[in-house]
């Protein structure tokens, strides 16, 4: 065992707990502070993959941004584990096996594709995640999405002005 | 409009500009004064150690007067009593014995004298009232206690020392009267 | 690290998703599982775009500069669109919590009639 | 793959030893800060202040932290218990985190080897800052919220959209910065700037409204709508005692140390001795750096001075305004700062 790979076993398994425990909670505020974790675990995946631009991202734009209206929409409802409606436990159970039943069938579609499981994703080297690198491309040859994506955001937030506002 | 002062400015309600709505100026000149107290003379008064003096008109708690023979002046007439409209004080008379005449000046004297500190509001009207010159306001206020019994405070809280026995004390008790310690022991 | 793990661990993180979408009721949290199934997707392309820059390199060392970038910058743009998907998502379920006061989907079939 | 024996031990030592020594400094610093608070406070009132414990009451900060510790603890019992003691320590570590990539000053030789004054030198550092600094709103809002108290709630709410708002300026402010120098490096900005000039002369406007963000980030007056005393009963650690409020308190001083570290490293050239060419004297060795650090430290009492002047000079503003002022001001201020100093470059280069 290596130090990244105690650290990637520690991080995937952090990773999976936290999901769960986002499904689990009553709390909506609880279920919030889990995904945060869950949003965590992910960037450590992204440091062990070198990819520091988008682990600092992520944690900008998913803990610090859009978690936070999460939290500030919840709160703002006063929601708690008491207002939470819950499904009857059929339909919890069927959701359970339906899931069970996706994953199994991209476990198996993995282990049967032969030639990818030889692959192995470079942990700790190769720069391409360096904000240098990524910077040169995104604005040269993804300029127009980079552009377009601006223009989206900017309709998303005059969108969510319009719909939020009081008539 | 009449002004009392020349230095009065009627309110001006212009929407601001620009430049006024970011603040920046005004928070300058702002930071200017406190910054210009920064070095100022501080105003502080240590209190323990130093104390500030009452002003010349200060109505502090009542001590009773003696004379310089150091008998006690009042003659329990209670106008002080009938002049105060808080009803703060009471008094019971006795008659001078013979061979009391060093202790009281007059025939009669204030067997009992109790001032109620909570309801006194310290008007002076009773100074203003007295005839003999008997009831004084000092400069010192009424020190706090735990209850109200300490409150009321009797003829020998009110007392100051006699000028023949305790010359010291009463130097003292023109000064400041130290009822704090008498009163919370 | 072999690729198939990051495969299974973002699939089971999907899954994860999934489920959540499936068996709870309260809108936020429902958008809150789409927001982890789009991670968990991101992390497969991040592990993806290792792996051909990894490939890459073994073949050709010049060619292997940009290699994979492109998956890295899919990433980028998907947490764009999330992000301007949060913020309409989140006014309309404001919206629809002032108008029912719940944020219960099953308040939401009203159109069904 | 690193194995584990193959790590560098020293190393790891050494950056142990540095993260104490800062993580240290910073709480004593932020110690000092509430003694220097209340003397300038009283100073600028026209009064002397505590000078009660010890000479000049310098021992004062001592005498607040043991009060603080022998308080009684008080949990609300409608209170969500985790999330009450998370709060305050969460609003603790988001301080503590943001000093990992400050570089407090040049390189020292120690026991002959070179030891960097930064825990770490990482290529993405004003975004580390940034990241951390939007997760600090974390320990407000589950304080807030977790205390089960509508002022509380409030207050938290307040903060929370106030932190967004300013942090949208901040960055575009940084913006400016970051074009010309073309590297998010602090250590890499500080060395560029003891070659030419401080960042502040080509960059005035940057830095203010980045200064004004940073006293709205550290929930500084005129900016702490969030714990406003007079509207809100303290905003909201207003359900905290004892050593729980102490942190969510001292938290506030430490981000506000670091946040002047930030701007003096940024815009005031950081570690950089001010008309001195340190290339000249390198064989000052030790002495150098420690002359650095000491440079670095005087920047920031500076702006903490400024912090504590301005705090009690300016009054608090009213949420509208305060949203005014980061919607329509600052942010379209940062915008035409940013296109303007891109179309300078450019000309420039031309």
């Amino acid at each position: 065992m290596t130090a990244t790979e105690i650290l990637f076993w520690f991080l995937s398994i952090l990773a999976l707990f936290s999901a769960l425990m986002v499904l689990i909670s009553k709390n909506p505020v609880h279920s919030v502070l889990w995904l945060i974790v869950v949003f965590f675990a992910i960037s450590g995946h992204y440091i062990l993959l070198n990819a520091q631009f988008l682990t600092i991202v992520n944690l900008i734009v998913y803990a610090g941004a859009i978690m936070v209206l999460f939290l500030f929409v919840i709160m703002l409802m006063n929601l708690n584990s008491n207002t939470e409606p819950q499904r009857n436990s059929l339909i919890k159970l069927a959701g359970v096996i339906g899931g069970c039943l996706l994953l199994t069938v991209m476990v198996s579609a993995v282990r049967s594709a032969g030639e990818v499981s030889n692959n192995r994703a470079l942990m700790n080297e190769g720069d391409i995640g360096l904000i240098q690198n990524l910077g040169k491309i995104l604005f040269t040859q993804y300029v127009v999405p980079f552009e377009l994506s601006s223009v989206l955001f900017l309709s998303a937030m005059v969108g969510a002005v319009v719909i939020g506002k009081k008539e | 409009m009449i002004t009392l002062t020349n230095r009065a400015k009627p309110v001006d309600r212009k929407p601001m500009t620009f430049l006024e709505s970011i603040y920046l100026w005004n928070i300058f000149k702002g930071m200017m004064i406190t910054l210009k107290h920064f070095f100022k003379k501080k105003v502080t008064i240590q209190y323990p150690e130093q104390k500030r003096s009452f002003s010349p008109v200060f109505r502090g708690v009542q001590i009773l007067n003696r004379d310089e023979e150091g008998r006690e002046r009042c003659t329990a007439c209670g106008l002080c009593a009938l002049a105060c409209p808080a009803e703060a004080i009471t008094m019971e008379a006795a008659e001078r014995m013979p061979g009391e005449e060093t202790l009281y000046r007059e025939e009669k004297y204030a067997a009992k004298y109790e001032i109620n500190m909570l309801r006194c509001i310290f008007c002076g009207f009773c100074e203003e009232a007295c005839p003999k010159d008997a009831i004084y306001l000092s400069e010192t206020f009424a020190p706090a206690a735990y209850n109200r019994k300490n409150f009321i405070y009797n003829k020998q809280d009110l007392l100051i020392p006699d000028p023949k026995t305790q010359p010291e004390e009463f130097a003292q008790a023109q000064g400041l009267r130290e009822l704090s310690k008498k009163k919370n022991n | 690290m072999p690729i198939q793990y990051y495969i299974i661990l973002a699939s089971a993180l999907f899954c994860i998703g999934v489920v959540g979408v499936l068996i709870r009721r309260n809108a936020i949290i429902i958008f809150m599982c789409i927001e982890l199934m789009l991670n968990s997707v991101n992390l497969m392309l991040v592990a993806f775009s290792k792996m051909h820059y990894g490939l890459g390199s073994a073949d050709n060392k010049i060619v292997a500069v940009n290699i994979g970038t492109d998956a890295q910058l899919f990433v980028f743009f998907i947490m764009v669109v999330a992000a301007a998907e949060v913020s309409v998502g989140l006014a309309i379920i404001v919206m629809m919590y002032r108008n029912v006061h719940s944020t219960d989907v099953n308040f939401l079939n009203r159109l069904k009639n | 793959m690193i194995n584990l024996l193959a790590i560098d031990w020293l190393l790891l030592l050494e950056k142990l030893i540095l993260i104490a020594i800062v993580i240290l400094a910073s709480l004593f610093i932020a110690m000092y800060e509430t003694y220097a608070e209340r003397k300038i406070a009283a100073f600028m009132q026209d009064r002397i202040g505590p000078n009660r414990a010890g000479p000049l009451g310098i021992l004062q900060p001592l005498a607040d932290g043991m009060k603080l510790f022998f308080k009684e603890e008080i949990i609300p019992n409608s209170s969500n218990k985790i999330l009450f003691v998370l709060g305050p320590s969460l609003a603790m570590l988001t301080a503590m985190m943001t000093c990992a990539v400050v570089p407090w000053g040049g390189d020292i030789n120690l026991f002959g080897r070179t030891i960097s004054l930064q825990i770490a030198d990482v290529n993405i550092g004003i975004l580390y800052v940034f990241a951390i600094v939007s997760l600090g709103i974390y320990g407000v809002m589950i304080g807030g919220w977790s205390s089960n108290n509508k002022y509380s709630l409030l207050a938290a709410l307040r903060g929370a959209s106030q932190v967004i708002s300013y942090e949208l300026a901040m960055g575009l402010s940084l913006i400016a910065l970051l074009m010309m120098s073309g590297s998010l490096s602090l250590k890499t900005i500080v060395a560029q700037q003891m070659q030419t000039h401080w960042n502040v002369l080509y960059q005035p406007l940057g830095f203010l409204i980045f200064f004004v963000c940073a006293l709205a980030e550290c929930n500084r007056t005129p900016f702490d709508l969030s714990e406003a005393e007079n509207e809100l009963n303290m905003g909201y650690h207003q359900e905290y005692s004892s050593m729980k409020l102490g942190f969510y308190l001292f938290a506030e001083y430490v981000n506000m140390f670091i946040s002047s570290a930030i701007m003096a490293t940024l815009f005031f050239g950081g570690y950089d001795i001010p008309f001195f060419n340190e290339s000249a004297h390198t064989d000052w060795g030790n002495w150098l750096a420690l002359l650095g650090i000491a440079c670095f430290m005087l920047k920031i009492a500076i702006f903490i001075f400024l912090f504590m002047w301005i705090r009690w000079t300016v009054p608090r503003f009213r949420y509208d305004q305060l949203m005014n002022l980061g919607w329509k001001k600052l942010i379209p201020l940062a915008l035409a700062n940013m296109l303007i100093t891109g179309a300078v470059i450019l000309w420039l280069k031309k």
